[in-house]
C-alpha cells in the first residue's frame, strides 16, 4: 500500500522526524523541570532557554521576549485579553476584521460581553484588509489591532508591514497572529511592527500543545496564567520542555529550509491551481492570487458538498487507492450549522463556502503526490456531482478574489 | 464519527439516480445549508406499493447515506408503511448518527414523505 | 559512575517509559488533529477519547466531565476565574486557605483586585484546614470554595471528602487541586464531593504540558481559552495528542500499581523520618505524622539554609558520588525573597523555613537510594553546620505540626 | 544558574573558620532572611595589612561563594584597600552572579568592613 497523501497542513502538520529526536531525551532521561537549581533543573533550564533563542532567531526577536505557551490558542487569548485588560482604564476599543481566526474573534465577543468595543473591518473579495481602513477606524479609545498574519482558510496575507507602521504611528498596540506563517514564510518582529506575536508550534513540523507569545519590551499585558514564577512571572505552569525543545528544534530547522520550501510550494501550488482550473468543471479558486501563503490552494466545486468529498477522498473505495486528506469550508465540518466564517467574509454565497476545498502542503510534498490527489479530487467531484440533484454542468470558470 | 453502516452507504449508496417518469417526486433542503435531496418514485397502483425508489442528494456523508438507507427501507414497500419511515428509523437502521447530523442531514425521510404526498396529489387521493 | 537519586518528584517526575512508548506513534505517524473528521482525525480522536476514559476511571468520573489542559496551572486559572466569572451575579466570595499553591493563591490574588473577596481560612500546625471553619466561613455570597487534596511541600491531606460535604449541603461549588495526588492516593470525585478537580500529568509520571480540569456536569464555568469548538467549546485549542495519550497511560498505569505503590513508600517514609530523626541532631520534623502523601518527607535543619543542601546535594565534590535531588522551602529558591509561604502558613519561624529539606519519592526508589540519599543529608549538615555563624549544637528533636 | 567560579567557591570554600583571638570581628546578615555572615580577621598592625581572615557563613551558595571570596581578595590586602572591596568587586571576581542574588546574599564585603572597622574601634582610629 503506497502512503497516504496528507494534504491538510494549515490544520496540522506531521512533527519532523529531527523535532522528535530532539525531544526524546527531555522526556524519560532527562525530565527535570527548568524551576529547580539542581543539576538536572538547570539542564532543562538551558534547553528551554536555547529554544527561545531559536525562536528568537526565526522571527528576530530578542529572546527575552518570548514567554512559551500551550499553543497560539492560548498566545491569542492571552494577548487579546490581556492587553485588553492591562489598558482598561485607557480605553476599550479593538480592531480586527471579520476573517479572523476563531481564537481571536472568540476572545473579542467575549470581551465585547464585558463592556469593549470591538471594530471589525470588512475584508475584500481576496481576503484583504485595508490598512487604510484601519487607520481610518483607529479612535483615542482603541487600544490593540489585532490582524492575522496569514489567513488559515484561504492564505491570504495581509499588508501586517503597513498595519504596524499606522499602529506604530498612532501609538496602538499591535497583535499579528502569526501561527499560519511562523515557519513558512518569513517573519520578523520589527518589519511587521509588531508588539504581540502569537506562534503555534505543530503548524511548522513541531510538537502540538506548544507555542510561544512574542511580548515586545514594554507592551503593557496581565497575565492569563497566575501562578509560579515560570516565564519570568508572565505565564505561569511547569515548563513543556519536550515541547519547547521541540518547538525549538523546528525553529532551527525552519531557518534553514523555510526560503527554498516556499520557493518549491510556491511552484507547486500554481501548478494545482492551473490544473484544477483546467480539468475540474466549474469550479471557482478562493482566495487572492499572489498575496498568498506558498502551500495554501482554495477552491469552491458547484454543486458539492465538501465534507463528502473529504470522506470520499480519505476513504477511497478502492482498496490500493491512496488516501487523500483535504479540509473544507463546508458547515458539516465546522461544527456549526454555519460554513467558514472566513469563506462568507469574502461575500461568497453560503453554497460555494459549503463546496470548498482546501488544500494545504508540506514540505515534502512532491508534484507526484499533488497530481495525484488531484485525480482523485476530480473524479470524486465527478461522481459526487452525478449525484448532485443541483448540479448542472456548465464549464464556466471564475476565480474569486482578486 | 460516522459508523461503518453509514460509511457504506455514503462510499456504495443504493439507488442513487432518478427513476424514469417518477409517479412522485420530492424535494427536499436547500444549498444554502449545503442540503439537497430529490426522491423519485414509481408506485404500483394496484397495490399501493413503492415499486421503485430512487436519490440524488447534495450534501454531507450523513446525507447521502441517510438517503441511500431511506431507499432501501422503502423499496417494495406500501405507502402507508413507507409514510412510517421516521428520522430515528433511519438513523437506526445506520447504526446511529453523531447528534449534530441527526436533525440537519437526515432529511431523506422527509423527502419520501413529500414524493408520497406528490403522488397522491397526483391521483387525486 | 553511579546513576542520580531524584527526590523532587513533588516538583516533577520522570516520564514512565511506557508512556513514552504510547506518545510516540502519535507524534510523527499519526500526528492528525482529532478535531478534522477524515481517517487520520479519527485516529486522533479515538486516541484521545480512551485517554479521557482512562483518566476519567482513575479519578471516578464521566469521561464527558473531563477537559484536557496544558497542566494543572491551567486548570486552577480556568476553575477559580472561570467558576468566578460565571457566579460572579450570585456573589463574589470564595473560601480558600494561607497553604495553598501559588497557582490557586495568584488566581485568587488578581480576582481580589477585581473586586472579588477572599476569604483565607488558617491551617494548623499540620497544614489542617479545619472543616468546621470552612463551614463557618460560608456566608451568602460565597459562590466557591477551593481547597487542595495534598499540600505539594508538606505532602499534608486535607479532608476534602468533609469539605465536599459541607459545600454540596450550602450549594457551594468546590473545587480541588489534586495535583499532587491524583495517580498517587485515591481519587475519586464523588467520594471527594468535588464539583471541579485539578489534574497534572507530569506529577503521576506522565508527561510535561498537559494536564485536565474535571467539571461535573451542571457547575457553571467559562472558558478560560476562547476559539475552536474543541472540547465540546470549553477549552479551544489544537489538542495535544501525545500529551494527552501519554497522560491516558499515565493514569491506567497508575491505577493498577497505586496502592502497592503508597504501601511502599509509606513504610520507605517513615523508615526516613525514623532514620533522620535518629541520625541527625536539631532537626524538626514538618506537617501532619499520618494525614500526608505517602512520598513526602519534610524536615528543618537548624542553621544551614537549605539552598545549600540542595546545592552541596546535586553538585556533590567527591568524583563517584551520586547526585542527589531535594527541594527546600528556601527563600533563595523560591523567586522571591520570602520563604515558602507554605511553611510560614504552619506558623513555621522564618529561619526554620530556610532551613527545610523536602524529599518526595517516586515509585522506583529502594530502601538503599533513600539510605544513600539520607547519609548524604547528614554529612552535608554536618559540614554546613560547622560553616554556620550561627548554629550551635543541642541535639534537640522537635515534631512540628501534629 | 551559578558560574563554575561561584561552584567552586561554594564547594570548596577558602578561608572557613575563625581566626584565633580575631583583632576584629564583622557581623551580617539575620537568620530571618536566611543569610549571616562573620568575618574574623587578624592585622598585622605594622603594615596595616590583614594578615588573616576567615569566615563563617550561613546561607546560600552565593553567600557562601562571596563569602569565600571576600576572604581571598582581603588577604595580605592593607585596610584602605580592602575597604575598597565593592559587593561589585567580589561579584565580577566570582564570573558574576544571577541578579536576585546581587543584594540579598552578596554582604560579605559588608562583614568585612565591618570587621575593619571592628578592629579600628578596638585599636582607636
Ligand atoms: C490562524 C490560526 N490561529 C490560531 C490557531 C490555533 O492554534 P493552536 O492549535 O496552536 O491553538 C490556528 C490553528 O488552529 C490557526 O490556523
Ligand atoms: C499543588 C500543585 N498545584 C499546581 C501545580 C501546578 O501544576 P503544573 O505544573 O501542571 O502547572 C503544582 C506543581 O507545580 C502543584 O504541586
Amino acid at each position: 500500500m503506497q502512503s497516504d497523501i496528507f494534504l491538510d497542513n494549515a490544520a496540522t502538520t506531521r512533527t519532523d522526524a529531527a523535532v522528535v529526536k530532539a525531544m526524546f531525551p527531555w522526556l524519560e532521561q532527562n525530565f527535570g523541570s527548568p524551576a529547580t537549581l539542581y543539576w538536572l533543573g538547570t539542564q532543562a533550564k538551558e534547553a528551554v532557554e536555547e529554544a527561545r533563542q531559536q525562536l528568537a532567531e526565526l522571527i528576530g526577536a530578542e529572546a527575552k521576549d518570548i514567554f512559551f505557551t500551550s499553543g497560539a490558542t492560548e498566545a491569542n487569548n492571552w494577548a487579546i485579553k490581556g492587553v485588553a485588560e492591562a489598558l482598561a482604564d485607557k480605553g476599550k476599543n479593538i480592531i480586527t476584521n471579520g476573517a479572523e481566526h476563531h481564537s481571536i474573534l472568540k476572545p473579542l465577543s467575549y470581551l465585547e460581553k464585558k463592556g469593549w468595543e470591538v471594530t471589525y473591518l470588512p475584508v475584500d473579495s481576496g481576503g484583504l484588509v485595508d490598512p487604510d481602513a484601519v487607520a481610518a477606524a483607529i479612535r483615542p479609545d482603541t487600544v490593540l489591532i489585532t490582524t492575522v498574519h496569514a489567513n488559515h482558510e484561504i492564505g491570504t496575507i495581509q499588508p501586517i508591514a503597513e498595519i504596524g507602521r499606522i499602529a506604530r504611528e498612532r501609538k496602538v498596540a499591535f497583535h499579528v497572529n502569526a501561527a499560519q506563517t511562523v515557519g513558512h514564510i518569513p517573519v520578523d518582529v520589527d518589519l511587521l511592527g509588531a508588539d504581540l506575536l502569537s506562534v503555534s508550534g505543530h503548524k511548522f513540523y513541531g510538537p502540538k500543545g506548544v507555542g510561544a507569545l512574542y511580548v515586545r519590551r514594554g507592551t503593557r499585558i496581565m497575565p492569563l496564567f497566575h501562578g509560579g514564577s515560570q516565564e519570568k512571572k508572565r505565564r505561569a505552569g511547569t515548563h513543556n520542555v519536550p515541547g519547547i525543545v521541540g518547538m525549538g528544534e523546528a525553529a532551527r530547522i525552519a531557518k534553514r529550509e523555510m526560503n527554498d520550501e516556499a520557493a518549491k510550494l510556491t511552484n507547486l501550488r500554481d501548478h494545482v491551481f492551473d490544473w484544477a482550473k483546467e480539468n475540474i468543471d466549474d469550479i471557482r479558486i478562493n482566495g487572492h492570487r499572489s498575496q498568498r501563503l506558498p502551500n495554501n490552494v482554495n477552491f469552491s466545486l458547484e454543486g458539492i458538498e465538501g465534507e463528502s468529498i473529504m470522506l470520499s477522498l480519505s476513504y477511497p473505495t478502492v482498496p490500493e487507492a491512496r488516501r487523500v486528506y483535504i479540509s473544507t469550508g463546508s458547515a458539516c465540518v465546522s461544527g456549526s450549522l454555519e460554513p467558514s466564517h472566513i469563506l462568507l467574509a469574502l461575500g461568497m454565497p453560503a453554497e460555494l463556502a459549503h463546496g470548498s476545498v482546501r488544500i494545504t502542503m508540506a514540505k515534502g510534498d512532491t508534484q507526484a503526490d499533488l497530481d495525484y490527489a488531484l485525480k482523485a479530487i476530480a473524479a470524486v467531484a465527478e461522481r459526487l456531482r452525478e449525484m448532485s440533484p443541483v448540479y448542472k454542468k456548465t464549464r464556466k470558470q471564475e476565480m474569486h478574489g482578486a | 464519527m460516522y459508523s461503518e453502516k453509514v460509511m457504506d452507504h455514503f462510499q456504495n449508496p443504493r439507488n442513487m439516480g432518478e427513476v424514469e417518469n417518477p409517479d412522485g417526486v420530492g424535494e427536499v433542503g436547500n444549498p444554502q445549508c449545503g442540503d439537497v435531496m430529490r426522491i423519485t418514485i414509481k408506485v404500483d397502483e394496484t397495490e399501493d406499493r413503492i415499486e421503485d425508489v430512487k436519490f440524488k442528494t447534495l450534501g454531507c456523508g450523513a446525507a447521502i447515506a441517510t438517503s441511500s438507507m431511506v431507499t432501501e427501507l422503502a423499496k417494495g414497500k406500501r405507502l402507508d408503511e413507507a409514510e412510517e419511515i421516521s428520522k430515528k428509523v433511519v438513523a437506526d437502521a445506520l447504526g446511529g448518527l453523531p447528534p449534530q447530523k441527526m436533525h440537519c442531514s437526515n432529511l431523506a425521510s422527509d423527502g419520501l414523505r413529500k414524493a408520497i404526498e406528490d403522488y397522491r396529489s397526483r391521483h387525486g387521493n
